[in-house]
């Protein structure tokens, strides 16, 4: 059994993973081919996956309900909001589904107009008004909004943490400042000092650290790789040594 | 009113100047007396280097007197006998060995006036009927190719062809038009893969190459006609360094994890975020409020990831060591899965898999910012003690720190994405910068093998070093070549 | 059961959280009124049909309030938002995998040919099935196992490809990119002649990415010389982290005057 | 003093949106001068140096979250882009960009309609919206009221310098449909009434610009574009093969994989612009410029220092520079006053709190909230 469970997942990380580290070095067309297959799968993959997060999520929310636990009322939106997206996404396949079933349908009038056609019909393209519509006042208006919430917490970051505690923290406060107020379009009339030091600051200093981490980074990266691929790290097979 | 359009008129004008003096020009260029043209001494054709099977290399010496006016001309054919169609034609003063790193990357070769171009049989069949290229005295596997493509079935199933009357009256057919039809025209009918049907064709089929070397009506041919094959390369020569780098780490890394499995006991610099680790779980246990850890955004395919699972599974063990409850937010449904194997089994290695709970493990959501909300609703419903961040993350580091800040848990961060570490370092208790994220899973589970690994990073990072400060103090002196070692090619 | 038992704050909400409740819906209330009376407002018909965009302005407007709502505090609203925030991003995923990714991947490659025989034995459906997508959709198979507790261990042969793919594949890339492509662009000479400014520079770079790459070091004890040199290299570090957020403060205000530039213009139609 | 120091979240977050909103309000009264920079001059002379009709890829890999900064962006770079009369192709990694994007692409290349437009001309404002009345209701007898015939090209009209009509003017024609008149503009002491006669497109689809829409995959997907387009996208979003958008006189003429185009704009949040530096430029070998989130800026200067790419432009600043640059003003000129005031407020901000700091001593425990 531990066969089963851990040897041949290991065995399977380390062949891919061997050789998807020395594809890159082959040029002949098999090896490309064999990357854009490969990369193809994992999207699939994906797409798989996505059926236990639905789960994982329904469930969750289900459960709410079910023992009516305080505030299981809001878990009820979470099944609209899909729903209702899931309706309006996916009308224009249901739609095709059901002609090759029981052939063509006449959304002129009836269920069917309510169902298939009404204002939000669909499109080429399967997606419906209905579809775009949602997309663009709901889901666009409250993704856009909780970005824009970071203008407030950057506030209150700066506010909270911008202080000179140690030395180190009065050199990134000091950074921090000038680069801000470099940025700031007025700073160019107060002098073209500003502009031109922020700039110096992001093109010399700030990328000569970022190459350090970067390299650093890619360092750690390459280690971390080549002990999944040697199956030394396991955690994700569920650890186990 | 009518100044509308003035800036049409005014190109039109503009069109109409560039003309005439185009006209002027032509004649007084024609004028030049005749000069004996370039003679290459030798002229010679092979299979492009580290390339897919695509290209024929054509290379010759260069010669005296190379001027823009006078052309190499390449032709190339599937017969020694022609009909040739011509591939490339180029100044003469153009196309220099020594310039196409593109193809050789260093390996250019050190004669300084030879010429090389590699052509691309494909482009050039293009403009040609199927016919010219395929069916003639090729290897019979290229005409049954061709027939194939032609029929519009993949190759796989080339061989059914050489079974079955109707099919082969088909094929006919089809070879009768292949005649007057060309890629393009293939193409234009919407036939799928032309190209790679084409590309199978190319690989391995004798061509047949001429030099010429033409000046208004003159020309000449340089040598005689050379054969080649375009082949598909095993190694690409170029990325040499690339491969060898990869060796030296790989060989660093596995080398001291060996040496590790020896001598355990290895010195290991402090690392605050990850000492922190133990009093944040204390802390919680204490006021018998939950961890919250959070992933990144990125996939499971992202090295960032892995780490961030692998410190999961550490986390966890201590977690039911120290029996408290841990929430795990996920976003991508991968590693949504993968965590909830990840926490079951760390449970039962600590021998708690009681405690072991499938919806302590969440995909809260299936996207940026739905699942930016969703977490700040746990922190401010759940209050956890301890947020430990670990991953890749984008712009929703600071929403869900400053979130959690707000909440008064102790956070732990740990990212390579350089982006949000600034946000982490104001905002979180301890951060984890860049590798150490990756050293985490070491250092918590001290396990010697990983420990090694580090220590194999450690020799990376000092070659880098010494890479930097002596490449640098070699190409201040003026000594180049150390720059050449580190050139990336593709 | 981790997130069921949601710990609610019991008890009445102070008097200040019913002021807020009540400001935020009578800001909605009477914002949308006007928004709708004024005469360049919206209009509830266009051209004879009830005006869908309208509609969907008032609730993009009620969404956003209510997760702005959070900053305040937890509360009702928010929480309404929030969750039909995730269903409907759920669901939109869920569309997005099928018709970017299942469909034209998997489906139209492979299950086509299987659903649909009697079309291409008419040569309806062109090309042929291609047979490779099976594996996929074997590994995808046993990702599913994990419905079966007895079996969900075979997930992790899925789990193996997907993490096999990625170690490898990036090791190669990151070398080219994060590694070589780094050191060519620090490795310049010191261009003495160029006067002291790029002389300068050069040194600053040169210093800062050995200094920060010693800060990195595991296995040596950060005393000494490489005690000095690292603590320089945390002072670089500091510096870029300082600098990349104050570069960063001005995009995050764009983000917030966008959406107050759509409450204003977009809802109020002021 | 101290009370300054644990101030209450919340009304710094009600500074900012005060100052905001009054901004927001007040935006048309201010104007800030302009100090443009050389990263973003990398991307105009680039793109200004094309000859006209080169094919170009234009890769807008974001969402409607960071459309505040990069949709004015995208939509300059596009102006610039269509203004040349290059070729261009648009596509997205993002599938949640995929119709907002198209939708900027859309009605960019609809500023470049021919509008054949009727001028009317009245001395008081009173006339003029009277007359525009008067072509909602009863358009023949508007028709009837004597005009000049004027030809107007939005898209390109707006570049020039100096423009022959104040700005509003070509905001107020962008929307109009054909048959319909523009609000009333006033324009030495006259009132103008403009009424579409006709829109000619003169970006046609497939032959000027085309979108790809999307594909999953990012860096794969890139690599496979690098190897074949058409393999990558067989066809464009509405499901027209790639292969027909590369036949003669079309917009993918002469290209059949990414070393063909002749310039890459990618206008990208999150770390889409470096996989397109990573696995495209850098493994096929084209020039290419970024317009990215000013987050995502610092980073992408090691690789316009290495020259890997022509330029930079960083969030809102950047396409307000851009804006000047094309002298097309428009959103990111309109919100950079807002910013701007938001942004002075964090620094008086920081400033303000480390005065506080100082006077209270540094006794205050680190990561003290």
């Amino acid at each position: 059994m531990q066969f089963f469970k851990r040897t041949i997942p290991i065995a399977i990380a380390l062949i891919t993973g061997a050789w998807f580290a020395v594809q890159y070095y082959v040029p002949a067309g098999w090896s490309e081919t064999s990357l854009t297959k490969a990369s193809t799968w994992l999207k699939i993959l994906a797409g798989f996956a996505f059926a236990l997060g639905l789960y994982s999520l329904c469930h969750m929310h289900l459960l709410r309900i079910r023992r009516r636990v305080p505030g299981w009322g809001y878990s009820l939106l979470v099944y609209v909001g899909l729903l209702t997206a899931l309706y309006f996404g996916m009308i224009g396949e249901v739609r095709k589904v059901f002609e090759i079933a029981v052939g063509p349908i006449d959304t002129s009038k009836g269920i069917a107009w309510l169902v298939f056609a009404g204002w939000h019909a669909f499109e080429p393209g399967g997606e419906g008004k209905g579809y775009v519509w949602l997309y663009d006042h709901v889901y666009n208006p409250a993704q856009a909004t909780m970005f824009s919430i970071l203008a407030f917490m950057i506030a209150s970051a700066a506010y909270r943490t911008f202080r000179a505690r140690t030395w180190e923290a009065a050199v990134l406060l000091v950074a921090a400042g000038l680069v801000m107020f470099g940025r700031v379009p007025l700073s160019g009339l107060v002098s073209d000092f500003f502009p031109s030091f922020a700039d110096w600051i992001m093109a010399n200093p700030q990328m000569a650290a970022k190459r350090g981490i970067l390299l650093g980074v890619s360092l750690g990266s390459i280690a971390t790789s080549l002990r999944i691929i040697f199956g030394i790290e396991r955690a994700y097979l569920g650890g186990g040594d | 009113m009518r100044g509308l359009s003035s800036h049409s008129r005014a190109l039109g004008f503009g069109l109409g100047l560039g003309l005439g003096l185009g006209l002027a020009l032509a004649p007084a260029a024609r004028a030049a007396e005749p000069a004996p043209l370039p003679k290459p001494g030798w002229f010679k054709a092979f299979d492009t280097p580290n390339d897919a099977g695509q290209k024929i290399s054509a290379e010759w010496a260069g010669a005296e007197d190379e001027r823009v006016e006078a052309k190499y001309v390449l032709s190339i054919s599937t017969r020694k006998t022609g009909p040739f169609a011509e591939a490339f034609r180029g100044p003469s003063t153009t196309s220099l060995k020594v310039e196409d790193t593109a193809t050789f990357g260093p390996w250019t070769g050190g004669d300084a006036k030879a010429h090389h171009v590699a052509v691309s049989p494909l482009a050039t069949y293009r403009t040609q009927t199927l016919a010219a290229l395929a069916l003639d005295d090729g290897p019979k596997a290229n005409a049954t190719a061709t027939v194939a493509m032609l029929l519009r079935l993949p190759k796989r199933l080339q061989w059914l062809h050489l079974f079955g009357k109707e099919t082969l009256d088909r094929a006919r057919r089809t070879l009768a038009d292949a005649k007057v039809k060309r890629v393009a025209d293939l193409e234009a009918e919407g036939v799928q893969d032309v190209e790679k049907d084409l590309a199978a064709i190319i690989l391995d089929r004798p061509f047949y190459v001429t030099l010429e070397v033409v000046e208004g009506e003159r020309r000449e041919p340089v040598g005689d006609v050379q054969e080649a094959r375009a082949r598909d390369n095993a190694f690409n020569w170029k990325k040499l360094n690339n491969f060898l780098a990869m060796l030296f780490f790989g060989g660093a890394v596995l080398g001291m994890i060996r040496r590790a499995r020896s001598n355990p006991d290895m010195y290991l610099r402090r690392i605050g975020g990850l000492e922190a680790v133990d009093e944040a779980l204390g802390r919680a246990t204490e006021m018998g409020k939950p961890v919250l850890f959070a992933h990144g955004l990125e996939t499971m395919a992202n090295i960032s990831t892995i780490a961030a699972v692998n410190v999961l599974g550490e986390v966890t063990k201590r977690v039911a060591k120290f029996d408290t409850k841990m929430i795990c937010v996920n976003n991508d449904p991968v590693v949504f899965a993968v965590s909830q194997e990840t926490v079951k089994e760390a449970y039962l290695h600590a021998g708690r898999p009681d405690a072991y709970n499938a919806d302590d493990v969440i995909f809260v959501a299936a996207e940026q910012f739905s699942y930016v909300a969703a977490v700040s609703g746990i922190m401010m419903r759940q209050q956890p003690a301890a947020n430990i961040y670990m991953g890749y993350f984008y712009a929703e580091s600071l929403l869900l720190a400053e979130t959690g800040a707000s909440t008064g848990a102790i956070q732990i961060a740990g990212t390579d994405s350089y982006t949000q570490l600034p946000f982490f370092i104001t905002t979180c208790d301890y951060t984890l910068m860049g590798e150490e994220l990756y050293a985490a899973s070491a250092y918590l589970s001290r396990n010697p093998m990983l420990l090694g690994s580090l220590k194999g990073q450690d020799i990376g990072k000092a070659a880098l070093m010494a890479i930097v400060l002596v490449g640098t103090l070699l190409s201040t002196v003026g000594i180049e070549w150390v720059t050449k070692l580190i050139e990336v090619y593709t | 059961m981790a997130t069921l038992d949601v710990p609610e704050k019991k008890g009445a909400p102070s008097i200040g959280d019913i002021l807020f409740y009540v400001v935020l819906f009578n800001l909605f209330l009477w914002g949308s009124l006007f928004a709708f009376l004024h005469e360049d407002g919206h209009d509830l018909r266009v051209n004879g049909v009830f005006n869908y965009e309208a509609l969907g302005v008032l609730i993009a407007t009620g969404v956003t309030l209510a997760l702005y709502s959070f900053l305040y505090k937890d509360n009702p609203f928010f929480k309404a938002a929030e969750n039909l925030y995730v269903g409907v991003g759920l669901g939109y995923e869920l569309v997005l995998v099928w018709y970017s990714s299942i469909k034209p991947d998997l489906y139209k490659p492979l299950i086509r040919y299987a659903v649909r025989y009697e079309l291409w034995q008419e040569g309806a459906i062109k090309g042929q099935p291609d047979f490779w997508l099976l594996i996929p959709l074997f590994l995808g198979l046993l990702l599913l196992s994990r419905f079966i507790p007895r079996l969900s261990w075979l997930s992790r042969w899925a789990f193996a490809f997907y993490v096999g793919f990625g170690a490898g594949a990036s090791i190669p890339n990151v070398i080219a990119s994060n590694v070589l492509q780094q050191l060519k662009y620090t490795l310049v000479p010191i261009p003495f002649d160029a006067g002291f400014l790029a002389a300068f520079n050069t040194v600053v770079i040169l210093l800062g990415v050995v200094s920060v790459l010693l800060y990195f070091f595991f296995s040596i004890e950060h005393r000494g010389a490489v005690g000095i040199v690292s603590k320089v290299g945390v002072w670089f570090l500091m510096i870029c982290f300082g600098a990349s957020f104050g570069y960063t403060v001005m995009g995050r205000m764009a983000l917030l005057v966008q959406r107050v530039d759509f409450l204003i213009h977009g809802w109020l139609r002021l | 003093m101290r009370w300054l120091l644990d101030i209450d979240r919340r009304i710094i977050f009600l500074l900012v949106l005060v100052l905001i909103v009054l901004a927001t309000v007040l935006q048309d009264r201010i104007e800030f001068p302009i100090v443009s920079s050389s990263p973003v001059d990398g991307v105009y002379d680039a793109i200004d140096g094309l000859p006209a009709g080169s094919p170009v890829l234009l890769s807008m890999d974001y969402d409607p979250a960071s459309q505040a900064e990069l949709e004015p962006m995208n939509r300059a770079v596009l102006r610039h882009l269509f203004r040349k009369d290059l070729r261009i192709t648009g596509m997205t990694h993002w599938p949640r960009g995929l119709n907002f994007v198209e939708q900027v692409v859309q009605s960019t290349a609809r500023e470049f309609d021919d509008l054949s437009v009727e001028v009317r001309t009245f001395d008081s404002k009173k006339a003029a919206t009277d007359h525009l009345a008067l072509v909602k209701t009863k358009p023949d007898e508007a028709a009837k009221v004597k005009a000049q015939l004027a030809t107007v090209n939005i898209g390109r009209e707006r570049a020039e310098a100096p423009i022959q009509y104040e700005p509003r003017l070509y905001t107020l024609l962008d929307e109009v449909e054909k048959g319909l008149a523009a609000e009333p503009f006033e324009q030495g002491g006259k009132h103008h009434v403009l009424t579409v006669v006709e829109r000619k497109p003169t970006k046609e689809y497939g032959k000027d610009y085309c979108y790809l829409g999307v594909r999953l995959g990012a860096a794969i997907l890139i690599i496979n574009m690098g190897q074949s387009l058409f393999d990558a996208f067989p066809a464009d979003k509405y499901g027209t093969p790639t292969r027909e958008l590369a036949g003669q006189g079309k917009v993918l003429e002469g290209v059949s994989k990414l070393g063909d185009f002749k310039y890459l704009m990618v206008v990208a949040a999150g770390i889409s612009a470096e996989q397109w530096i990573i696995y495209g430029s850098q493994k096929y070998g084209f020039p290419m410029g970024v317009g990215c989130t000013a987050v995502m800026a610092p980073d992408l200067y090691p690789y316009l220092n290495s020259k890997q790419i022509t330029g930079i432009l960083g969030g809102a600043k950047g396409a307000w520079e851009y804006e000047a640059k094309i002298r097309v003003p428009d959103k990111a000129t309109s919100r950079v006053p807002a910013q701007t005031m938001a942004h002075v407020l964090v620094i008086l901000l920081v400033i303000f709190c480390n005065v506080a700091y100082l006077m209270v001593g540094r006794s205050k425990p680190p990561g003290a909230r």
